[in-house]
């Protein structure tokens, strides 16, 4: 029979998860994770709630960052002032996760740890440097979402330990944006979701970034390709052989929504419009 | 191992007593005898166990009953003021906006809490916010004519 | 007493809401799946993970021992069972037992039902059952299938065969030989879910010889028969009880899981309920894939000389309806066309997949998607306008169809013209920028069966209430609001008067599918109500009541010869023919009326992403006469609505023999932002006040997918022919990258 | 699903064969592998461990070895059944031994694996995944256990997908050698 367990605190719910790493699981959202239950895919024997903790769900900013508590809601998020004013990309991205149910109900914490594939919000946040502050039985840490995931609904999150926030630099010139495909129905999660973010300085682009999600198991940072587009004009050629690169750097997936070689072909087109949607 | 706790259900005080990985929507449906409650898919996706949790619409397969103790929780059968239809079931009776209707209760709920967020929303925006209650029958056309009387304050 | 005026205004052509509209909107009414029974024990199955096995041995030993597990039902059960003389079960060939028997034949094959006092001790003993499986070569593809050495699924059944139909008229190889051009193509459609947001569920109850089911069932009737037939016992002893459906859309023809609850019940001594999980629905029915290979004989002018058609649609693990559906699948593949040359070739063929059976639109829309495509493609092939080719080709009032029937009541033409300027054929494209855009046409007819009967009992009392018992379903469509429409309107009495009683298996229907019901019932209770009105006339006293008589006259002709109620009967029965009598030579009568629809689109496709957007939506069926206007204008935008998931993106993925997305999330379905912002529908009427009124459920579904096809073809010149048209198909027929 | 993984141990061939026929030396490789023990001739009763995320499947099954065409060809099938997440596992190891220079031996090994029942449901790419990840690590350890390893440089190991890229000779080839094989499932269909 499963247990449901309300700590007082974070040490007490970090301290119960790490009795079990694979009985005991975190609950906050839960919309992921009671899905998992009702599918029979998972059988935990405790779950341990953090949704009654005192904070956790705010979103604050500083001159340097935007913190948001890993139990805000994407709704949250997608309707905060802040984050709509300083991270444009990130509320889209979050106002275009799942429908409005999941919106009011799943959390930006819920949605980094199930490290599913086919979601929006890391995609975004592993292009801003953004990063996770972890509570683990042996004291806090922060951890880059571009480290979080690791593969296929699997996380560096070490036992017993909880996403409490995250914090996303803010304040350089930059321009964003977040380009969502999907195949299928509007309802579909993504095929292909894409995330470039230029730093400006006036009018020529310091750096370029690409993430490209959803088509791959884990963001994938596309450094290596974009570093050189640095202070070049982005012209229409160069673009093109950006997207095409980057294309052929992926290692696609395949299921229902698109084959590798769609995903490709899909990346190509989303990496084009995104850098094209940044540019000044 | 089953839990006791309260729940404010429809308006009213509520206590019941579930096992801790029962769905809400099993504790509403079965215990409460809330039938218009539906699961359809069991992954939030369909949105015919849509309730309203403290006012904000929620999937009520994809709750724990203990995860929702001490919250309000508002059905299709606690949107009807002293027995008679809300306006937004009454502009769904009006308009025919319902076939085999295993869905309707759902779209109303929903509709209710569109509504009471933004009172004229556009027909983009309540497009977007009911994109997430699907309709196998298709009466997605009466639906939309629905919200528009509500929304222009025909009624 | 009640207050009736003279006459009242005709309901007919009034949208009248359906009597239980509230219940409906707030939630309080109540489907199958909330009925319970006192004293139920509920089910729960054990399927089989391998397509195709030998099943060696079911131990039930582990689930016994459980809390709560009354009894482990097995196929080996069935065998011995003497309460069951005739385990076997099946519309057109009793090849389907209620658990297998011996042989597992799909993933998903029910081979144990754990029978417990709660839900949760019958899901947690179903784990508990451990079947040893032999594991046997299996065959998914149709054609892998009919190949010699194929694994075969029945031996009853030699060669996977079931059911093969021919037609075959003039001279096909000679016309061809003279035609001016052939075009030849091939076209597939995958199995889709009909997805009923109810799932299958019933409950069974004996007492003593009398069974009692009550099923989400659109087929009392045929359920009635099937289960009597089980336990060698008459169809009087056997009472089905039908709920208002949360969906059918065919999922729920046939018989799915009656004969499980039915046996269950039997061998516990105790109701036993059932009810099916959503991807376990997955697992019980689906619409037949199908690959249909086209060639056409064409003259100069673009009028088709000859064609040829070879259908073999995928019947799955057992036969359902299969035998019978293709030849219907033969009927509908021809086309509204005319052809003085044909010659069609229609099979269906077991495989180790989930067993096809009904769906909306079944065996039009795999055909349709097939011949309104090639349509399309001939024109362009001989540079005609699409809309010019089909005007000429389209069949007219008397012409003769390929089985050699003479065809009345005939508006392809009009339906074409309506779809056409609504639309705006030939006008201008809407502007969509980055996107190309086009518009398609399609035209469709359906076949109605000839030889099926309907029957109603009207019953007129002397307290002013009419009470009319059939045995239609109500799936949504508002059934039981029309008939009452019809009752009203033929006897002219108020409609508030009337009450329709759900359905008790009590009188027959053959179903409630293929939108015939209300053009039957309008024949039935027609009939029905004219009984009524000639028993009135003999009790009347004609100086009182001179006639014709109204709703006054009725309740005083009653209480005046002390009667307290008046049955009329009325039945439709559509005229046996002999047109199916040789499988391999269809001729003469095969339609008992046309279904007769069209659709026009206009798209806008992402040429870089292959992604489709309809961009506008207008649908046309042939009504004779409008029952509802509210009703027949959801059915019809109702079916182009479900007709956007099969023609865009829906599709059960079969891999390694399994369904691999049987749940909502893989298999996704429209949601209100996948519909067109504009959506239209017409259902075209006759002036004659006496024309035959059509169901118009289905008559736009087949349509959709050829019209879109056609769109995205004049837009990006990319020509798809498989269902769902995917982006990724879209856009590898646009880059020439075949799968 | 094929999952192909070619690699170079250094080890003459006849050694590298003795090694894939015992069964729990051979096992003992495979991460996850769990109360190997022998059933009868060439058939072994086992348990694997199987973690997708957060999901643990375990598969209580069997392992049957085909030695009949060593030591150029070795063929081991298992079958394995989770009560938890209600899945089947099938899985048919095929392995040439190709001598490859002095005292090494290349090891081109063909996994057919299938998975039924809900883990199959719940998306091919991470199963896939988690297969490579098994054949990987299970590569790197025969090599270690045979001394030393070398990656074949020119066929890494397949992407995902794999199946439509190798083709339809490979298939077929390897459905024949599966029906050699006398296969008796053992498993539960409980739809969930």
């Amino acid at each position: 029979m499963i247990r449901f367990v309300e700590p007082r605190d974070l040490q007490e719910a970090c301290a119960v998860l790490a009795d079990d790493e694979w009985g005991n699981k975190v609950i906050s959202g839960g919309t992921a994770l009671v899905l998992m239950m009702r599918q029979g895919l998972i059988a935990p024997s405790t779950l341990v709630n953090i949704g009654r903790l005192q904070g956790m769900d705010g979103i604050s900013r500083d001159d340097a960052r935007i913190t948001i508590g890993a139990r805000a809601t994407h709704r949250a998020i997608a309707t905060s002032p802040e984050v709509m004013q300083w991270i444009p990309a990130l509320a889209d991205a979050c106002g275009r996760v799942g429908n409005v149910r999941v919106r009011n109900v799943g959390t930006l914490g819920g949605n980094l740890a199930e490290a599913d594939y086919a979601a929006d919000p890391p995609t975004v946040l592993v292009g801003l440097d953004a990063v996770c502050h972890v509570t683990g039985p042996h004291g806090a840490r922060d951890l880059p979402v571009a480290d979080l995931a690791t593969g296929f609904y699997s996380t560096s999150l070490g036992p017993g330990e909880i996403i409490t926030a995250v914090s996303v630099p803010i304040g350089e010139d930059r321009v964003s944006a977040y380009e969502k495909f999907v195949s299928r129905s509007s309802e579909d999660r993504p095929c292909v979701g894409v995330f470039a973010t230029a730093r400006y300085d006036g009018s020529s682009i310091e750096q370029l970034r690409v993430v490209v999600g959803a088509a791959v198991a884990v963001p994938r940072l596309c450094d290596d390709i974009t570093g050189s587009v640095a202070g070049d004009a982005l012209d229409d050629a160069t673009i093109r052989n950006m997207a095409a690169a980057i294309s052929d750097a992926i290692d696609p997936i395949e299921d229902a929504r698109g084959s590798a070689w769609y995903r490709r072909k899909v990346t190509a087109v989303l990496v084009r419009r995104a850098v094209e949607g940044v540019s000044r | 191992m089953s839990e006791s706790l309260t729940l404010e259900v429809n308006g009213e005080e509520i206590v019941v007593e579930v096992p801790a990985d029962e769905a809400l929507v099993n504790t509403l449906r079965d215990r409460l005898g809330l039938r218009s409650v539906r699961p359809t898919c069991g992954l939030g996706i369909c949105g015919t166990c849509t309730v309203q949790l403290d006012g904000a619409v929620a999937s009520s397969c994809l709750l724990l009953t203990v995860q929702v103790e001490g919250r309000s929780i508002r059905t299709s059968e606690g949107l009807t003021n002293d027995g008679g239809l809300s306006r937004v079931q009454q502009a769904f009776v009006d308009n025919g906006a319902y076939q085999c209707a295993y869905c309707i209760p759902g779209m109303v709920v929903t509709v209710e809490a569109c509504l009471a967020e933004s009172p004229d929303a556009s027909m983009e925006e309540v497009r977007e916010y009911l994109a997430g209650n699907l309709c196998r029958c298709g009466t997605y056309v009466s639906i939309l004519e629905s919200v528009t009387e509500l929304v222009r304050g025909d009624r | 007493m009640t207050t009736t005026v003279d006459r009242l205004p005709d309901v007919l052509g009034l949208s009248i809401p359906m009597p239980d509209a509230e219940e409906r909107v707030v939630g309080t009414l109540r489907y199958t799946v909330d009925h319970s029974v006192e004293g139920m024990v509920h089910g729960r199955l054990v399927r089989s993970p391998y397509p195709h096995a030998r099943i060696v041995d079911v131990d039930v030993s582990g689930a016994l021992a459980l809390d709560g597990v009354v009894r482990v039902l097995t196929g080996t059960d069935l065998e011995r069972a003497v309460e069951i003389p005739n385990p076997y079960f099946g519309l057109t060939r009793r090849d389907q037992a209620p658990l297998a028997m011996g042989r597992a034949r799909y993933v998903g094959d029910p081979v144990a039902l754990v029978i417990a006092e709660t839900p949760q001790s019958a899901r947690d003993g179903a784990e508990a059952v451990m079947v040893d499986y032999d594991e046997l070569p299996y065959v998914i593809d149709p054609m892998e299938a009919l190949a010699a050495g194929a694994p075969q699924l029945h031996e009853e059944w030699l060669g996977n065969e079931c059911g093969e139909w021919r037609l075959h008229r003039g001279d096909v190889d000679l016309a061809m030989s003279q035609a001016s051009h052939v075009f030849e193509a091939t076209y597939t459609s995958p199995m889709a879910n009909a997805v009923p947001f109810e799932p299958h569920v019933a409950i069974a109850a004996w007492e003593d010889d009398f069974l009692e089911v009550w099923t989400a069932t659109q087929w009392p009737s045929a359920v009635r028969g099937e289960l009597a037939h089980m336990f060698d016992t008459d169809p009087g002893n056997v009472q089905i009880r039908v709920f208002p459906l949360g969906g059918g859309y065919g999922a729920k023809s046939q018989l799915k899981i009656e004969p499980m609850v039915a046996v269950a019940a039997k061998m516990v001594g105790r109701p036993v309920r059932l009810e099916l999980e959503r991807d376990e629905v997955f697992l019980t029915t689906g619409k037949h894939p199908a690959v249909m290979d086209i060639r056409t004989g064409v003259d100069e002018e673009g009028r088709f000389v000859a064609r040829e058609i070879d259908l073999v649609y995928n019947g799955g693990a057992y036969a359902v309806m299969t035998p019978k559906a293709v030849a219907q699948g033969l009927l509908r593949s021809i086309g509204p066309y005319r052809f003085p040359n044909i010659r069609i070739r229609s099979r269906g063929v077991y495989t180790n997949t989930v067993p096809s059976g009904s769906f909306r639109g079944a065996m039009t829309n795999q055909a349709a998607f097939a011949y309104e495509s090639h349509a399309d493609e001939i024109a362009e092939g001989l540079g005609i306008d699409p809309f010019d080719l089909r005007e000429r080709n389209l069949l007219q009032e008397g012409d003769v169809f390929a089985s050699g029937q003479v065809m009345h009541d005939i508006h392809f033409q009009e339906l074409l013209h309506d779809v056409a300027a609504v639309i705006g054929w030939g006008d201008e494209t809407t502007p969509s920028p980055g996107k190309a855009v086009g518009k398609g046409i399609a035209v469709i007819v359906k076949t109605t069966p000839p030889g099926t009967r309907s029957e109603v009992r009207v019953e007129m009392r002397s307290d002013g209430d009419v009470l009319v018992h059939t045995n239609s379903v109500d799936m949504g469509q508002g059934v039981l609001g029309t008939l009452a429409q019809l009752t009203a309107h033929h006897l002219g009495v108020d409609i508030g008067k009337v009450r329709v009683q759900d359905p008790d298996s009590s009188t027959f229907d053959s179903m409630t599918a293929g939108s015939r019901t209300t053009f039957v019932a309008d024949h039935a209770i027609g009939e029905a109500c004219e009984s009524i009105r000639r028993q009135m006339a003999e009790l009347a006293d004609p100086d009182d009541h001179p006639g014709p008589h109204t709703a006054v006259d009725y309740q005083e002709i009653l209480l005046g010869a002390g009667i307290t109620s008046l049955i009329g009967e009325g039945a439709y029965q559509s005229t046996p023919s002999d047109a199916l009598n040789n499988p391999l030579d269809i001729k003469g009568e095969v339609a008992d009326h046309w279904h007769q629809g069209a659709v026009a689109v206009e798209v806008a496709v992402d040429v870089e992403t292959g992604k489709v957007e309809i961009l506008r939506c207008h649908g046309a069926a042939w009504a004779g006469r409008v029952v509802n206007p509210v009703r027949a204008r959801q059915q019809s935008e109702g079916s182009i609505i479900f007709g956007l998931g099969p023609a865009l993106f829906e599709e059960v993925i079969v891999a390694d023999g399994q369904v691999t997305n049987p749940n909502l999330s893989d298999y996704m379905i429209p949601s209100i932002v996948d519909v067109p912002i504009e959506l239209t529908s017409s259902s075209l009427e006759s002036p004659d006040r006496d024309a035959a009124i059509h169901g118009v459920g289905e008559m736009t579904i087949p349509a959709v997918a050829p019209a879109i096809a056609n769109a995205i073809s004049r837009a990006t010149g990319a020509r798809v022919r498989q269902m769902p048209m995917t982006a990724e198909r879209v856009l590898r027929a646009i880059v020439g990258e075949p799968e | 699903m094929l999952v192909e993984e070619t690699f170079t141990v250094a080890a003459p061939k006849a050694e590298v064969a003795r090694f894939l026929l015992d069964v729990p030396r051979m096992g003992a490789c495979v991460p996850g592998v769990e109360d190997l023990q022998r059933v009868e001739e060439d058939r072994y009763a086992a348990t694997l461990l199987v973690r997708m995320g957060p999901i643990q499947a375990r598969f209580k099954g069997d392992v049957t070895l085909d030695a009949g065409g060593a030591p150029d060809t070795i063929i081991a099938t298992a079958s394995g059944r989770d009560a938890t997440t209600g899945s089947v596992a099938q899985v048919t190891f095929s392995a040439d031994l190709i001598e490859s220079g002095e005292g090494a031996t290349e090891i081109r090994s063909v996994s057919d694996v299938t998975i039924r029942g809900r883990l199959g449901q719940f998306g091919s790419g991470v199963v896939t995944s988690t297969a490579r990840e098994i054949v990987k690590s299970f590569a790197q350890c025969a090599g270690q256990e045979l001394g030393g390893v070398t990656p074949d440089k020119d066929q890494p190991s397949s992407p995902p997908g794999a199946a439509s890229v190798i083709g339809r000779g490979l298939l077929s080839w390897l459905r024949d050698i599966w029906a050699r094989i006398f296969r008796r499932g053992r498993g539960e269909g409980g739809g969930k």
